[in-house]
């Protein structure tokens, strides 16, 4: 068994480790650097693998205009994503992508905006800590969202990517408390992810009312670049979180359009779109 | 907890009362750990929930009020105490003396109501009208249907749209008693698909809903309440054993394994004892034996996964063992060698089910015959004859009876199709 | 025994604890008789078993060993004492009390355990290794091929090859449980016939085999022996509504009536209170209030039948009350008032059957949905608001899902069939 | 209700009641003056109104050599009855008849030989004891075995029946014992009805052992006529039987022959053969 179990065993434990402080990462220090100028930063999510072009995709949402590119690692149990991305994961694999073949696809890419990966903690718990954050690292990608990994479980990973050079983005949700939004928000590297919404990615017609009260939440409690996303689907809602929120991540928006066939430049056109509403 | 890889190399693989002294099965603690396993990875927005629910659970378990309610639900209601049952034929027929737990016997055909009744009671006592629930077979949707019914709550039901066309019936049962049946058609529309759907639903519900998990799995403190809830069953065992035994406890316990509920209530009443203790997992299905160390729904447990980290379907001929999972508790007792872990395959479970009807007027569901058949395979041998073996008799088989039928004609024409080419 | 039609006038239509001095429900005698009803009326070739069958009887029924051997295997086996549950929901609902005596929980689904437990062990000290019975939908082929099979005797189970193809996996279940199954094709081909055959069977082989009659019916001693096997139902049900009940008794005592032993059994425990007692029979198969007088199966009691004394045919929803007679006990009841008779249709059963299922989470058998239909449905008439009512489940509903999911498929159907032809 | 319940307490009450003695009836007397003149006697059955010329048949019985005529009342639940005699009852019901309308059809098929009824106790209790046994009577019928009243409950209609001076034979089967046997033996009137074998009525390849038997313990009980029938199936068999018996019950041979679409001819030929063997 690896360092996966060595979890802290209080929350309280965690809360002073401050491993959000220090050097910052290529994520944290593009975002910061757009705030300071005053622009909002625009976080675009694809499943890697989901289509022949993906590739071509992930550039033109850089194309597009967006500051990050989050780039999902396929998994069968993603247990916090909707229909939209559970069926881009599901077309990724059945493809015979694997986690590990769409990361070292992405050196290739040529990407200069920062990389995130998203996935679930299976993918890199049965990989080994160490064995994956090296990889990671290797093929350039500047950050890790876990989708599954609280805080509490989060020590080991935490350590092991930061010792790679990973920034390991983590959570808020709406029903967080404000103790636990502190620790989460000092836990957390590049951004904090605000979940806009209680419930699974996926769009919505509505913005959801919870998706500025917990930016407002987050914002009040760090100085960290607070990007919400998960209940933000269109151009027009972006740009009203990003009244309060340094930025946006849209996914299923931007996967539904993969899977309908849209293909490269359309997905720019919508990133366009999107950066112009935020702008 | 922090010293668990050494108390696991100092026991392991030798299973026997020197464990009395551990405080195996007890609480374990905030972040739910039984060893290296269990814990609560669940993505942020089920924080509160879980959190929330933890503490209802510290504080309702210590409340003697609680405890009277339950107990006075599962005696007027639920059936119980359940007896244990000496199986006179069985016995002779293998050479070691055979009680049956009779979970059979409880309301809705199985164990699976110990849990769910308090769950809805803790559900009541945070203010959540609504519970929802997994299941595979159904025997956890009847069970979690049937809780809500008398509870006046609502209740939905996910169930795998192959498990919801293969288990009609169940799903009809279930809607009888005012549930919703949601058939979930991602992944590989079985069990582990359900409680994906289950998670999902209750990201967006946990304010006013209670997920009621149907085995020792999911998130801390899932294992945890739902070995205590079903603790009676090894509590009433212990007891209803040492009255027939003039004092003794059995010589070995075994329980079938799906994600381990039954197994780890009835194991609960006998760590402290020199018992040996076994859990028997389908062939097709077992985490323990062929499955590897990760994370699903919410826990660090042994899964049937690939090298990447793919979660894999469990295959076996019974739904409720299906699950490519096991409760975290378990993986940590086989790791420290208090428990061990066996399996049976699909026809040896057959012809338990077989013949545990015949010779003792008992027919059990498919997932007990697991235990039943793994002990009638080892008495003489990994049992010693003359032995005294309890078994966990989980769930009555009348929900299987027209897939064994089925299973059984088809193999009687294969018989005879081979028969005549032969000839 | 001669006085009784006196005793009719003075009581009949006035049920009440005036009857409290009649020994109701003791010993019917030699001949078997309940006033005017019952006898033993059989070929003469089976008049010996006749008579050996009750002296074994009494004998054993003054035996303690003989009570002590049945009274464990039915705790350690049977699941009894089953629970006495108290309805919130539906008692609300109907404004009046409802308690269930919980026979649903007893081991293979409903009260038939109870006499053919005691019957195999009658059989084995008559040194009869062998069973038979008749079988309607298949409850008491299943109770009586697991008696069989925890005793290791012989079983002979005759049911209508109609019956046989309506439950095709209740005989795949007997099956199971090491039982013979015989289509009877004679006649109607359902239970009358059953009876007929089970009875032909017996002449041939009575002198090693026994004939485990599933209900209060048939030639002395049989309705006696079935009644005294179910009294369990109506002790127990009578100590647990003490106790509920802060000491009184129910003012309604209801039960489902078929041949009549569970309500027998169910009543034999309240006839010296002052509940009143009301059996409830299909409306279809209703042998008190549409029956006459006759003979069939040995017993002089009320059936259905034509002007020439030939048997009709009962239709019912529930296979189990698809008798064209009744116990004699029961018409002797009736006749001196000490029981009322009432009946429930197909609608209001299947009506109750969802009810019970929806409100507390128990799914009854159509059989004992009878009992609760006629309560939900004189709640606030005959049986005044605010009074209790002890109501026997006498068995589980599973059985019953599939044909009542076919049922409310169908006038779902027809109701939108309906609807286009207005539209 | 009618009188048809006022049975004997208990067995004993019934021994000393004597109902076999006094006057003789057409069928005792004729079976007696047989036995005096070293004759055996034949009984043979069918179910009336099981087909068309079921009226022929009776008159070939009698044309064929039998001594008395036994005709079933149809009955829709015989219980003693095997496959053969239970289809005949079946195929008399079905094609319109009753247990009525087959006794007021015995008086024109004007019989010489006497004529009993058989059937079961429900027939007489449904239509009243005391009317049942009037229109008996009056179709001349002079016996009645009733196959499912024993000693125990046969009291009423004995006393209604030898009232309307109808016979009512009694069984005694392999089973019943001494004591029993003497009973039945003295309430019996016409003969005693010796069951052959432990079962149903129906045709077997050999003749039980038991056939012989109950006849020599019916013999030794009592000096009235003693035939045994249900079992015998055969003339050779019914040779054996007589061996012992007075006499001999042919059922199932005959009826299913009748079923089998033989006529009047063929019936008259098989019971001729009967008389032969016995002769
Ligand atoms: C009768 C029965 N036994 C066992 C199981 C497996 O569950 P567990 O391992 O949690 O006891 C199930 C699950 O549905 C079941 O229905
Ligand atoms: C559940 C149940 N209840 C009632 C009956 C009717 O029998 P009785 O009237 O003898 O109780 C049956 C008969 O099969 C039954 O299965």
């Amino acid at each position: 068994m690896d360092t996966g179990t060595t979890t802290p065993d209080l929350l309280s434990s965690v809360a002073g480790s401050g491993t959000g402080e220090g050097r910052l990462g290529a994520i944290q220090s593009k975002l910061l650097s757009a705030r300071d100028s005053g622009r909002k930063s625009l976080c675009c999510y694809l499943m890697g693998g989901m289509s022949p072009d993906w590739q071509d995709v992930a550039r033109a949402i850089e194309n597009g205009g967006a500051d990050i590119v989050e780039i999902g690692l396929p998994f069968s149990d993603p247990m916090i994503d909707g229909p939209v991305i559970q069926h881009a994961s599901k077309l990724s694999l059945d493809s015979g992508n694997s986690p590990m073949s769409v990361i070292d696809s992405i050196p290739c890419m040529d990407m200069s905006i920062p990389v995130a990966v998203m996935t679930y903690y299976n993918i890199i718990y049965k990989a080994g800590l160490y064995r994956m954050a090296g990889r990671i690292a290797s093929a350039g990608i500047a950050g890790s969202i876990i989708a599954d990994l609280p805080v509490e479980e989060s020590d080991s990973w935490v350590t092991t990517a930061n010792d790679a050079g990973i920034e390991n983005i983590m959570l808020v949700a709406p029903t967080t408390s404000p103790d636990r939004t502190k620790i989460i928000c000092d836990v957390s590297q590049g951004f904090v992810y605000c979940v806009g919404t209680m419930g699974v990615t996926g769009e919505r017609d509505e913005l959801p009312n919870s998706a500025k009260e917990v930016a407002a939440k987050v914002k009040a409690a760090t100085d960290k670049p607070t990007l919400v996303g998960i209940g933000v689907s269109t151009p027009s809602q972006a740009a009203s979180v990003c009244a309060i929120a340094d930025g946006v991540i849209l996914g299923s928006a931007i996967v539904r359009r993969i899977t309908e066939g849209e293909g490269a430049r359309g997905i720019e056109n919508f990133v366009r779109l999107l950066r112009r509403s935020i702008d | 907890m922090r010293e668990t890889s050494s108390v696991a190399d100092t026991y392991s693989g030798s299973p026997g009362n020197i464990h009395s002294q551990l405080d195996v099965m007890g609480d374990p603690g905030r972040t739910g750990r039984y060893g290296e396993y269990g814990g609560r990875y669940v993505p942020e927005p089920l924080m509160a929930a879980c959190l929330e629910l933890e503490n209802e659970f510290r504080l309702a378990w210590a409340d003697d009020d609680f405890h009277n309610q339950l107990d006075s639900i599962l005696r007027s209601y639920g059936g119980r105490p359940t007896p244990v049952t000496e199986c006179g034929r069985l016995s002779e027929r293998i050479g070691v003396r055979v009680l049956l737990k009779r979970e059979d016997l409880a309301h809705t055909g199985s164990h699976k109501i110990n849990n769910v009744t308090g769950q809805a009671l803790l559900a009541r006592r945070m203010g959540k009208n609504r519970l929802i629930a997994e299941t595979g077979a159904g025997q956890h949707g009847v069970a979690t249907a049937t809780a809500a019914a008398f509870m006046g709550m609502e209740c939905t039901v996910f169930m795998g749209e192959v498990d919801t066309l293969r288990q009609e019936l169940n799903v009809f049962r279930m809607e009888l008693l005012g549930a919703n049946v949601v058939a979930v058609k991602s992944g590989s529309k079985t069990l582990k698909d359900a409680v994906n759907e289950a998670l999902r639903e209750w990201v967006s519900t946990c304010e006013t809903t209670h997920y009621c998990v149907g085995s020792v799995m999911g998130p801390h403190p899932y294992p945890w309440i739902v070995r205590e809830l079903q603790r009676v069953v090894g509590d009433e065992a212990r007891d209803q054993c040492r009255q027939l035994l003039g004092g003794q406890d059995p010589d070995w316990v075994v329980a079938c394994v799906g994600g381990g509920s039954n197994a780890a209530g009835t194991f609960a009443g006998f760590t402290d004892t020199s018992s040996n203790l076994v859990g028997v997992e389908a062939a097709g299905g077992a985490a323990i034996t062929h499955g590897t160390p990760g994370i699903l729904h919410g826990m660090l447990s042994n899964l049937l996964q690939d090298d990447t980290g793919q979660i894999l379907e469990a295959k076996s001929i019974s739904a409720g063992l299906d699950y490519p999972g096991i409760g975290p508790e378990h993986a940590y007792l086989a790791s420290v060698g208090r428990a061990r872990y066996e399996s049976a395959n699909d026809d040896e479970v057959v012809k338990a089910f077989c013949q545990l009807s015949e010779l003792e007027g008992i027919i059990p569901a498919l997932e007990s015959a697991h235990a039943v058949a793994w002990v009638i395979r080892e008495a003489g041998k990994v049992i010693p004859f003359g032995s005294t073996v309890l078994i966990t008799l989980s769930g009555r088989g009348d929900k299987d009876v027209s897939q064994v039928r089925d299973i059984l004609r088809k193999s009687k024409n294969d018989n005879e199709e081979g028969r005549v080419q032969v000839g």
